[in-house]
């Protein structure tokens, strides 16, 4: 009932994964480096030659889907402050 | 003759399909995407996906309604309103590159250019892919399970930790797995605050829990618009394979990052990701069809998924600390190794949590944000790799599989 | 040659078109397109939908455009673009599944829950359906007229008083009359504060219409997320045929009750919605070309349309009324009864309007949107039934309708 | 010039749509019928056993497509209020 | 076996794709991929419409990746996912017709109303389209340089200044040549501010720039609303080719003025704009393969553009004059004859910023957006003669245009 | 290598490109001035027969794609007036 693939095939299938193991996972780490050593080089460029007004690094972290929401609240941050100045 | 409408209106309800040969596993289907339902109202587990595919699940199983398949009785065409978005979207390889696409657009890869070496650790984490890649093969000496490689090389990518990934290397190599791979995908995602933990615990000591990471420098606005033509064209001269993948997710990082098309960002990031979310989830869900889930082949990919993910882990926390030994000069808290899993934003959270038992004053989330955005381009370059050789590797005899071919 | 050629541009001209044989005929129906325009814009009838079909409308209709055909000259494709909309959408019944979707996201089933007998008055509502439908045969009889079983089926759906429904069942049983039909459908919810109150007040007494009906209670966000799921699993156990309609219906409302994935059900609601509601209109306008749209059939669809809305606004009146005979401890104030006929929310707000004229301090709107989305359910069901059982009973000969087979 | 089906086919549709009219109001009701029976049960079960943090029913009537705007009269409300307050 | 595994994936890298015969080709394709960008991010030029089409040109061109193409090797589909979107909107002339319905739902035609007769200055300014046809076909007397009927057709149009426009008409008489054609309209459109001015002033003395306009009347809502029927029944009367432009631009337009569908003209402004001009960008991108795009007839498209625009400014100026000639009771500054070309809305600023050089006093902007929009009606009927002449003046052999006929 | 068409073809182009240039421009004026008329009659019944409440013409210039921005301004200045008359 339960079927089987012939053995031969279930042995080269073992050849060929461990071979995609050297080949993948060389790929990816040589893929990986090389955008180690050209993001470096690409920062270094930049920050040397074209050091323009630098903004902090994790400003926006999480996508704010709901934009509306996150602008109501600077609205509201801005009317909590514009009264707090009022009252003075 | 109204007795004999009545009747075929009869033949035709659910109950009767439901008790005909065959029926118990579209009801007992029905009770999993019951159960996936539950587990994103109830508990959260990646809601976004698994309410989407619990319900086509639901939706594929339900007899002769045919929503996921041709009705046989139609005169004209007769497919069903999920079907037509599976071919559209699934088929193509279509939806997973447009969801890449908003993801580019939701992503910052500034910790990732302010400390590039934290590349490597998303590197690493990718061995999960490829050791469940020959854990399948190994699995296939059991009867009754039975994966070729392109099924194997599907089964890895789970420990890619990337959604979209999973499914687009599915939908290429090995298309009937697509429900199972799917789910786990999205099922281990939703639970690396469970499965990484005891991991990361077992594989650090104490005092490398407690390593604090130099702040991270500032990233110019410049840096992050040219990051991701670099990635790009790195990708374009090594490995064209990728470039589907990683292209949609630079063009959406560009979007978003050089300012200047921010209405087409925003949409990207909102009405056609969500769009898109909709009909890829109804899709995937259709995939878990009772024939094609309910058998031995399901189970090893659950188990399968599960190793790859802890064994991503525990590379990515590794190769950390390997860093730390090769660099004394900029400690890095191996906690972040296990971000490199990718699950983007949980991974990097969990990291971010563990370091925070041991000292609640160490902020490690940016840092992990790192690896776990490398993550997402690593898996991406070894789904490059399974895309380009496992074709070639194994070729189709009259365009079936080996696996469908032997046993068929 | 520069005659030639400009005879040749001539030849093609407008003017030229709808002077030649059967040229009045688009000249007339992009009259009807003007008209619809103006009660959507002047009169504020569903706007909507009637923008969209009366401009389709027009377009369609322009002779040498094509844009609802393909153009006989072109040397590749030549479709126009509202024949690749309609193809794409209403065809193959994509466009009003997704709409369907987005009315889920945004219907409460609240009032429904907390009263759930009012079910069965957007049953009695369907009434107008199946009465229609024999209306249709009955009129058959009449030269000139001819309306087979799935015609039949198609114009009584309009008594569902439900839009996306109505081009569901058509789109699938007669796509010729697509164009009548819609027109009958929407323009006739649009008339329901002109239709419904004679019907309403000529059936229930002064004293009926003062009833006051007990506070609904407040429903928990529980049961709001388990109703879609309990009322899609009666559905694929009764009657599997009216569940894509209905479960894309109980998607989108469990997107919207669940509470996690608020940005998917926003987007049912307004990008995904807007997007088809333009598409579905276009394409359905499209249909009343002059050909097909100028002859007795249309009549008799209008006037029958016009009985199935009435006959259904007395049943449901009338249902209530025996309810009230049944169960005297929770009185029902009938004139909630034609709100089952579903044209949600303008049904609810007649029965409302209609209760005020009575007595100014009886609200009924909450009351009557039970029955209101109740007759969104019953329609549904009602489509099901069509759909699994006419195909049955009149198989098409060589694909084709007798109908069309007969008179061809 | 006016076609006509033959009279056999209208006889028989017209057996038929009595047919269809008995069978789908009898499954019309069949099924609201028991949909009030679930749920009733569902809504007994649940304000049994999982009585949870009750929320008015006909709280979202509407479906309010121009949330953003809707959000503005919210803030417009919050800052009357705000003002309101300052102004004391 | 390893060997030939690594052996396979060597021979796919970009690196040999680029080094093998023709991959030079790519490569310069994918550096002017990478200039787009820069003019559009760093100069600003078009940037919604230039990063897409820069951001798909360097996608296609990546050697074994097919994203534009259909992967050989592949045993089903295989069709990369920006042919998918070019076959779905390009292909059949979906998604300029869409883009034109969010620009109709953009346009304000109140200035127009208010001074109809500006329409003649939309009308001149479209010489420079049929200067430019006549200028491609003279240049084919030049060996290396092909352009046939259909083709100089399509280049003319890049004189209407209008993009949906040009790719919409090359898309149905020459899509080979769609990348330079577009790239040339955008570029243009991008370079309005520089090719005009000089133009404009040689044409006209400082006491024409001097002009002052008498204010624009107040113009009612029913006249907008009546305007874009209107506009639609002259041209289903005379030019039914022009049609499907027109009705969408109508269309659009009409659903901004009734004000009773606000959320469909919404969402065709921004949600429906904006995935559309994603996937027209990325399409439109993806026909500058190296193949087909580095030859001299793109450097002649190029220099035959810049011609057009530079007529159909000095034409439009031109007959500004003669207005002023034969009308001396309201005089009209002809700086704003330039703005007749379209580019909207570019070309109106350009005609304020050249008044004001003059007189800081003087606002013209409202002035030129009647000639403005003129110029986007006078492109859409010029392209819709062409589109009803050129395909009956020059017949294709075999479904194949001459020019590719004979030097294929 | 440079390839070329026939010369009658070109010729004959040629001339076909001046047919059009005349049918063209003559299409396109004798369109946009019937424009002109229908557009001065309908004003002209508009006007007299229809004289609704006039809005400004150009009220709507360019399209506001980011509403919820150009609403949050709106929400500013009325926060500003508020803010400034609770002052008083
Ligand atoms: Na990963
Ligand atoms: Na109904
Ligand atoms: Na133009």
């Amino acid at each position: 009932m339960l079927n089987q693939l012939p053995r031969e095939l279930l042995m080269e299938q073992v050849n060929n994964g461990l071979i995609l193991l050297v080949i993948g996972m060389g790929t990816v780490f040589l893929f990986l480096t090389l955008l180690v050593f050209t993001t470096k080089f690409m920062s270094g460029i930049i920050t040397r030659y074209f050091p323009e007004k630098i903004s902090v690094a994790p400003a926006r972290k999480a996508p704010a889907p709901s934009s509306g929401k996150a602008q109501g609240n600077e609205i509201a941050a801005a009317i909590a402050a514009a009264v707090a100045r009022s009252r003075r | 003759m109204i007795g004999e409408a009545f009747g075929q209106l009869w033949a035709t309800t659910g109950l009767v399909g439901f008790l005909a040969a065959g029926g118990w596993g579209n009801a007992l289907m029905i009770i999993v995407g019951f159960v996936l339902l539950y587990l994103a109202i109830a508990k959260g587990f990646e809601p976004l996906l698994l309410v989407t595919i619990g319900f086509g699940c639901i939706l594929a199983n339900i007899p002769f309604a045919y929503i996921a398949g041709i009705d046989p009785t139609s005169t004209h065409g007769g497919e069903g309103f999920i079907k037509l978005l599976y071919d559209m979207g699934i088929e193509t390889g279509l939806f997973p590159i447009l969801i890449f696409m908003g993801v580019g657009a939701m992503t910052d890869f500034g910790p990732l250019i302010a400390n590039p070496k934290t590349l490597l650790l998303g590197a690493a984490a990718q061995v999960g892919i490829f050791a469940a890649l020959i854990g399948a093969l190994l699995l296939s000496f059991i009867p009754g399970i039975n994966f070729d490689l392109h099924a194997a090389g599907s089964i890895g990518i789970i420990g890619g930790a990337d959604g979209p990934t999973a499914i687009y290397v599915t939908s290429r190599l090995a298309p009937d797995l697509l429900g199972s791979i799917a789910v786990a995908a999205y099922s281990y995602m939703a639970l690396v605050p469970i499965i990484q933990p005891p991991i990361m615990r077992a594989l650090t000591t104490k005092h490398e829990r407690l390593i604090k990471m130099e702040q991270l420098r500032p990233v110019s606005k410049l840096e992050k618009i040219i990051f991701p033509i670099s990635v790009l064209t790195v990708c374009a001269i090594l490995l064209p394979s990728a470039t589907p993948l990683v292209g949609a997710l630079m063009f959406g990082n560009l979007a978003k990052e050089c300012g200047v098309v921010n209405r087409l960002s925003d949409t990207m990031q909102n009405a056609l990701m969500n769009i898109v979310t909709i009909f890829l989830g109804l899709s995937v869900g259709s995939k878990m069809e009772a024939e094609k889930f309910l058998n031995l082949n399901t189970l090893g990919i659950l188990a399968l998924g599960l190793i790859a993910f802890a064994l991503g882990t525990a590379t990515g926390v590794l190769i950390a600390k390997l860093m730390n030994v090769l660099d004394k000069h900029h400690p890095v808290n191996p906690l972040i190794g296990s971000a490199g899993v990718s699950a983007v934003p949980m991974a990097a959270r969990v990291s971010s949590k563990v370091g925070q038992e041991a000292n609640p004053q160490n902020f490690l989330l940016m840092h992990a944000m790192g690896p776990n955005v490398a993550g997402v381009l690593g898996s991406a370059v070894a789904a490059g790799v399974l895309l380009a050789v496992v074709p070639y590797m194994e070729e189709l005899v009259n365009g079936v599989r080996p696996a469908l071919q032997f046993l068929g």
